[in-house]
């Protein structure tokens, strides 16, 4: 058990006594209760904190979409339509719940629960600071990768069981574009695991910087190319625009979830919103610097040092500093999302598969062998580290 | 405690999943069963500290294998005609009460045997001190390209020789064949 | 100094990789791979010069050298050690190499942007060029003899193509196989010696080799009974012989004029024969460990005189170049013979110039004559005359450099050729043997004045002698890819950039001694110092050398006996006089001949009836080879081996094994068919087929069965454990 | 109290629920599925006797290489059993008991 949140909170006074007393009440060592209850209580928020991040996803659609199309977005419920995803919410919840005569109910029933488990699951190694954290894996990577793959899962089994024409077609069609497109957003996931050697997301965010400069994206052309090849993949894979095409309303009605109504269906557009945001924070993460904040700052050192605060309270700013940078990083990504299913058509299904099968995984695949190389040769060193080599080298002279 | 609770929660997670493939007479919900018994699995090794392994098993069953599976059912689809082409009434898909008593037969056999096996591990009882647990990422990554390189290597063409097959194989017949 | 690889590498790389992308991008995008070619080879110049000045100026008058080594492969097992290395090696010398190829490289390139344009395989002449120049480049760092002869056939290969450009042209083919050939046989030589030096060095580095003169391991090593530093020397030397066209191997060269001017102007100056006076300015201490300094003076000698007299009759302008740069490469190999060691690299860096400049030159009015009748350019220096109104900046700088080859003071090659023909002379003063290399060094020097200018006074004096090609010619405007390079160099032939005096000899000082970078900077490798040379590990970076050359070392002596050395400046005085004298004589006769027609060459040719066939056959020294040594001795003994494989061999061992063969085939079918077929294999069908009637019943190819069986199969045998 | 023998009796279950699906089937998808569960109990094998007998990863190393040939022979397998239905338009196991078509 490696949660780094409870790791991070057990530095402070406050836990120790904390587990000491509840030890004296309940008579036995209480160091793993109180883990599984933070541990419970940081899950508990990220869930729902992001249950209402996929909330404020579609509110955030709708209104970007009307921005982009010169038109007003919801704006009755609340200041500026911020609550019309509740009012959508209370719509689904009180919604008659149909499930079609022929329809599988097994699966039928499963299928949505699925998806939310697997997006969910893969919150759990999210970087969204240094301290905060679910559980810092050794494997994080990895388990991303199976775990969301659990929505492809589901989305076939959502489009199977309907028992529908529009659903089969959907639902095969989103698992066959979610396996293929895996490939290269692996490959390209993997070649920056090579250039930080590790596979949980804290390596990959240490091994960074907070300057742009110190990115991964920036590090070498190969992960320049690698980043865009990831956030294609990422697209296709989350199903966004212009890669919707399990959903595609001019020709599946409304793809897999065609027969959903009421609060199943909203448990997939919710999965669909979060795993949004969770494939921009990986991207965030991996080629962005994810929660690194310039100047070091996210430590906390440098505002203990010269402002001379307690380092308590200096490493908490610290933390906020991170989540706001990695959150910061995450929404700009999500913003290109949203800006990309409004701007370009959908592409045409075999466009889909030659896309992903001779373009991107080539690409990736020669960026993994370009970044294992780069490793060799230049021992890990980004062009600009390089470039001042190179510079310092050559006005050295004799 | 947790250690406990995951692998009883895994555990059944497995057996269940695992006695449901058997029982089911529907393939896609026995695809769906098994999914849940390869999750339980990736469970035991978690608990068994093969964190990797887990993680292989989720990537490589959850996002490929299973879906695969899907797939191949959703091509060939579901039920078949009764008759071959002698018009010999043949064994229903999913098997009937003369082929899982032979699968029965044959099972208990074998756990007879197995369970005796198992005895005699049980009698020596070898658990001592357990290591702690340590991420064994590195290792395998050492070993693979070190010790076990060979294997890794031709495990490689292995797979090469399978995705090639595979296409082969299943490509559309070409018409007039 | 901490030069890194990548401040000398790219010297060679950049070309090279210019190579490599251009073959690929070279059908499309001719205009960039051009352009890729030209930046290359100007990026290269630019790393280059760092090099030059660091040597030249940073390290004035210190013996200083870089050498890195890299392990190529390692093939050690146990304790038997082989090793190969690469590597990198420069001293003064190569930096100076390294300079004047890249920069001449360079204007050639560029003249190739305005020669080339029209011609229909524009981009890929720049390919070649850049592997070309890359392959010299290489040669020049390398550490070894063995990187040396792999760039050496690189070379090979790329003058072969460059030769033979034009193939559609009847003789361009021909032309380039022969310089391929031709150069081969000195290349197997040259492996020979390296072979050789292996065998009692044990590695082939320049510095091992030194290592080896100087503790005597080449004593009392023999090879076919001869010594073997004589030995390996002699064949280095003829890798010399082949490559840089010294009798009598001379043949190739005036036929490499079927390629592009330019490309003639690359391995006439810069590139391929230097290589080769190149290689014996290095290997000197071998040549002379193994006392062949005697064979090479005359080598040098015969050469220098005969391309020479050879040049006399000739009639197109770019063959009197080509026979001009075997006479002058003789001059560099007669130094290298006499001791000069300095001056014969001198020259070769003062012939680099002046002949590149000649060669584009000579380009430059090719290109401009053009015969609209058959659609060619004109070579031909009859129908020339009279085109220094048309073309004046081609005029002045071919002027420039005509003046510095044939020895006019003020001049880089009267600097350079004189202090040759003046140790040559001291040599020939202090023993017998040298006095004929010297005497036909003067005699040479006589005829390159004469047929120099007379090549000028035909090409651009007098009145054009083909009125129509004179008419049609365009008159020359100054374009800056076709007059750039001619000027730059012909400013470059001056003898104030290579020497402290204007002369070369100390008359005409316009420096103190400090100037005199090239006599100070380029000196005879001295071995005795690599004594103590540690066989570096390989991937080392730099090597501080501990040898620091004080000026009081340079001693102008030339390693003559204290006693006779006194004498050594008047008798350089006086080669010096007699040089100009005889330069001014060759000049002033051509003059007569050419300008002033008081004197008839026609005249002299019909006295001399015989001697001038003889010239206008080039000594019948291709009629010797094709006619002598190839057909009355390759070819019959090419019959007569192919009698051997074809009467002997095939008839009777061949066909007499058929023969044997039929007859036992005979008895084998019979026994086939009666024993094997009718018994052997109808009787197990027979009997399979028995069995299978009883094994019908397992197989039923259902596969749950078979899984049935091995379970309880597997259960059994588990059960027995 | 976690054993040794509970993983092993867990493999057991697994080994012959796939044992049972193996024989009893007649789809050679469902077949498929019984492999698969028969490959993850020698698997979980591997990794338990690695864990309390002896103390090293080679049996991690052994399952990784069994995970690899189970994807290996899901994907041949199925791409054998969509060829074989485009040919008898059934997947039924006793209909494939001729080498030849």
């Amino acid at each position: 058990m490696n949660s780094t949140i409870v790791s991070y909170l057990s530095q402070f006074e406050g836990h120790k006594k904390f587990i000491s007393i509840l030890s004296e009440a309940l008579g036995f060592d209480a160091t793993y209760l109180v883990a599984f209850l933070v541990f419970f209580l940081a899950s508990f928020i990220v869930v729902n904190v992001m249950a209402l991040v996929g909330g404020l996803g579609t509110y955030a659609e709708r209104k970007i979409s009307a921005d982009i199309q010169m038109r007003q977005g919801p704006n009755r419920v609340g200041p500026y339509g911020l609550l019309q995803f509740l009012a959508d919410g209370v719509k689904m919840i009180t919604k008659e719940d149909i499930i079609p005569r022929n329809a599988d109910k097994l699966l039928f029933t499963i299928a949505p629960l699925m998806a939310l488990v697997g997006v969910f699951g893969s919150l759990a190694v999210v970087p969204f600071s240094s301290g905060f954290i679910l559980t810092d894996l050794n494997v994080g990577v990895f388990y991303l990768i199976g775990v969301s793959s659990l929505v492809g899962v589901a989305i076939f089994l959502g489009g199977y069981s309907s028992n529908s024409k529009w659903s089969m077609l959907g639902g095969m069609r989103g698992a066959s574009q979610i396996i293929s497109y895996e490939v290269p957003v692996t490959l390209s996931i993997l070649a920056i695991v090579i250039l930080a050697g590790g596979l949980s997301f804290s390596t990959l965010v240490e091994a960074q910087g907070g300057m742009p400069h110190q990115w991964y994206i920036l590090h070498n052309p190969f992960t320049f190319i690698g980043f865009f090849v990831f956030f294609i993949g990422a697209l296709a894979e989350t199903n966004r625009a212009p890669f919707d095409l399990p959903e595609a309303e001019s020709e599946l009605v409304s793809g897999y979830h065609t027969e959903y109504t009421g609060m199943r269906f909203g448990f997939f557009a919710l999965a669909e919103y979060i795993e949004v945001f969770v494939v921009c924070g990986v991207a965030a993460a991996a080629f962005l610097g994810g929660y690194k904040v310039p100047f070091d700052l996210g430590t906390g050192d440098l505002l203990v040092n010269t402002l001379h605060l307690p380092p308590i309270i200096g490493r908490n700013i610290g933390q906020i500093l991170q989540v706001g940078s990695f959150v910061t990083k995450t929404l700009v990504l999500y913003y290109i999302v949203i800006w990309i299913r409004w701007t370009f058509p959908r592409l045409r299904v075999d466009h889909l598969m030659t896309l992903c099968w001779k373009y991107l995984t080539p690409i990736a695949l020669f960026n993994l062998v370009g970044c294992a190389v780069w490793l060799y040769a230049f021992d890990g060193q980004s062009v600009w580290e390089l470039l001042s080599h190179l510079g310092g080298a050559s006005s050295g002279g004799h | 405690m947790f250690d406990n609770i995951l692998f009883i929660l895994s555990a059944s997670l497995t057996v269940v999943g695992a006695f449901s493939v058997v029982l089911t007479k529907n393939l896609m919900h026995s695809c769906v069963y098994l999914l849940a018994a390869l999750f339980g699995t990736a469970g035991l090794y978690a608990t068994l500290g093969a964190d990797f392994l887990a993680a292989t098993q989720l990537v490589v069953y959850v996002g490929g294998v299973v879906i695969l599976m899907l797939f191949a059912v959703m091509l060939t689809g579901g039920d078949q005609d009764k008759e071959n082409k002698f018009g010999i009434t043949k064994v229903p898909s999913m098997g009937n009460f003369k082929t899982f008593l032979a699968g029965g037969v044959s099972a208990l056999v074998i756990a007879l045997v197995v369970l005796r096996l198992i005895a005699n591990v049980a009698k020596q009882n070898p658990q001592g001190e357990l290591p702690e647990f340590t991420s064994s990422v590195v290792a395998i990554g050492t070993k693979l390209v070190t010790d076990h390189v060979l294997a890794f290597e031709i495990s490689s063409v292995l797979l090469l020789g399978a995705l090639v097959g595979a296409a082969v194989i299943a490509r559309p017949a070409k018409r007039g064949e | 100094m901490d030069y890194t690889i990548w401040a000398i590498a790219p010297i060679v790389l950049l070309p090279f990789f210019a190579f490599v992308i251009n073959a690929f991008i070279v059908k499309k995008f001719t205009k960039l791979a051009v352009t890729i070619s030209c930046a290359a080879i100007l990026g290269s110049f630019g790393f280059a010069s760092k090099v030059f000045s660091d040597f030249v100026f940073g390290k004035y008058a210190e013996d200083y050298h870089i050498h890195k080594v890299f392990n190529w492969f390692d093939l050690s097992y146990g304790s038997q050690i082989f090793k190969l290395d690469m590597g990198i090696y420069i001293d003064n010398m190569t930096a100076v190499m390294l300079f004047m190829v890249t920069g001449v490289a360079s204007l050639i390139h560029i003249f190739s942007t305005y020669y080339m344009a029209e011609d229909k395989r524009f981009g890929r002449f720049f390919v070649y060029m850049s592997l070309f120049t890359s392959a010299m480049l290489g040669l020049v760092l390398s550490d070894n003899l063995l990187s040396v002869f792999i760039f050496w056939e690189l070379m090979g290969f790329c003058s072969y193509s460059l030769i033979g450009f034009y193939y559609e042209k009847e003789g361009a083919g021909n032309a380039s196989m022969k310089a391929f050939m031709t150069t081969r046989i000195g290349d197997v030589f040259f492996l020979l010696g390296i072979l050789a030096i292996w065998s009692v060095v044990g590695n082939v580095t320049f510095v091992d080799i030194y290592r080896a003169i100087s503790d005597g391991s080449f004593n009392g090593a023999f090879a076919l009974g001869i010594p073997l530093a004589t030995f390996a020397g002699f064949s280095i030397f003829m890798g010399t012989i082949g490559k840089s066209a010294q009798f009598p191997l001379q043949v190739w060269l005036p036929d490499a004029m079927f390629g592009p001017t330019p490309c003639s102007a690359l391995i006439h100056a810069a590139t391929m024969v230097a290589a080769g006076v190149y290689l014996s300015l290095r290997m000197y201490p071998l040549m002379d460990a193994g006392n062949l300094t005697t064979l090479i003076a005359y080598i040098g000698g015969i050469t220098a005189f005969g391309a020479a007299t050879i040049a006399l009759v000739q009639t197109d302008i770019k063959a009197v170049l080509a026979y001009s740069t075997i006479s002058q490469l003789g001059y560099m190999v007669l130094g290298v013979g006499v001791g000069s060691y300095n001056a014969a690299f001198m020259h070769l860096i003062t012939h680099a110039v002046f002949k590149a400049c000649l060669f584009l030159s000579a380009g430059s009015v090719i290109h401009s004559l053009h015969d609209h009748h058959t659609h060619e350019h004109v070579q031909d220096m009859p129908r020339m005359g009279g085109l220094r109104k048309k073309m004046p900046y081609t005029f002045w700088a071919m002027m420039f450099c005509t003046l510095a080859i044939a020895g006019v003071p003020f001049f880089s090659g009267f600097v350079s050729k004189d202090r040759i023909l003046g140790d040559a002379l001291i040599m020939g003063i202090a023993s017998k043997s040298y006095i004929i290399p010297a005497l036909l060094g003067f005699a040479g020097a006589l005829l390159t004045a004469f047929y120099m200018f007379r090549m000028m006074f035909l090409t651009f004096f007098g009145e054009p002698r083909d009125k129509d090609l004179y008419d049609h010619t365009k008159k020359e405007t100054f374009s800056l890819n076709r007059n750039f390079p001619l000027l730059l160099l012909s400013v470059f032939t001056l003898g104030v950039f290579f020497s402290g005096s204007l002369t070369g000899q100390g008359f005409v000082k316009v420096a103190g001694e400090r100037y005199e970078w090239f006599k100070v900077l380029i000196t005879k490798p001295k071995v005795e110092k690599f004594a103590s040379y540690e066989r570096q590990p390989w991937g080392n970076t730099d090597i501080k050398s501990n040898f620091q050359l004080s000026k009081a070392e340079y001693d102008p002596t030339y390693g003559l006996p204290a006693k006779e050395a006194h004498h050594v400046h008047h008798w350089h005085l006086v080669g010096a006089l007699i040089s100009i004298f005889i330069a001014f004589t060759g000049i002033f006769i051509a003059y007569m001949m050419y300008i002033k027609k008081a004197w008839n060459p026609g005249r002299w040719v019909s006295m001399f009836t015989r001697w001038y066939r003889a010239l206008q056959n080039k000594y019948y020294f291709d009629d010797f080879y094709i006619g002598g040594i190839i057909k009355k001795g390759l070819l019959p003994l090419n019959n007569l081996l192919a009698y051997i494989d074809m009467g002997l061999y095939d008839r009777y061992a061949v066909d007499g094994w058929e023969k044997v063969n039929r007859a036992f085939f005979t008895v084998a079918k019979w026994f086939d068919n009666i024993v094997v077929d009718t018994v052997a294999v109808d009787g197990t069908g027979a009997s399979v087929r028995l069995f299978n009637v009883v094994l019908r019943m397992v197989q039923s190819g259902k596969i749950q069965l078979y899984f049935m069986i091995i379970v309880f199969t597997l259960v059994g045998f588990i059960w027995t454990l | 109290m976690i054993t040794l023998s509970s993983y092993l009796m867990i493999s057991l279950a697994l080994f012959l629920s796939g044992l049972v699906v193996m024989i009893s089937r007649k789809n050679i998808i469902a077949i498929l599925l019984g492999i698969e569960l028969i490959l993850n109990a020698a698997a979980l094998n591997f990794v338990a006797y690695t864990r309390f007998v002896n103390d090293n990863i080679e049996g991690h190393i052994m399952s990784l290489f069994i995970i690899v040939i189970a994807a290996a022979e899901a994907a041949v397998g199925l791409g054998i059993v969509i060829r074989f239905f485009q040919m008898r338009e059934s997947i039924h196991i006793d209909d494939a008991a001729q080498l030849q078509s």
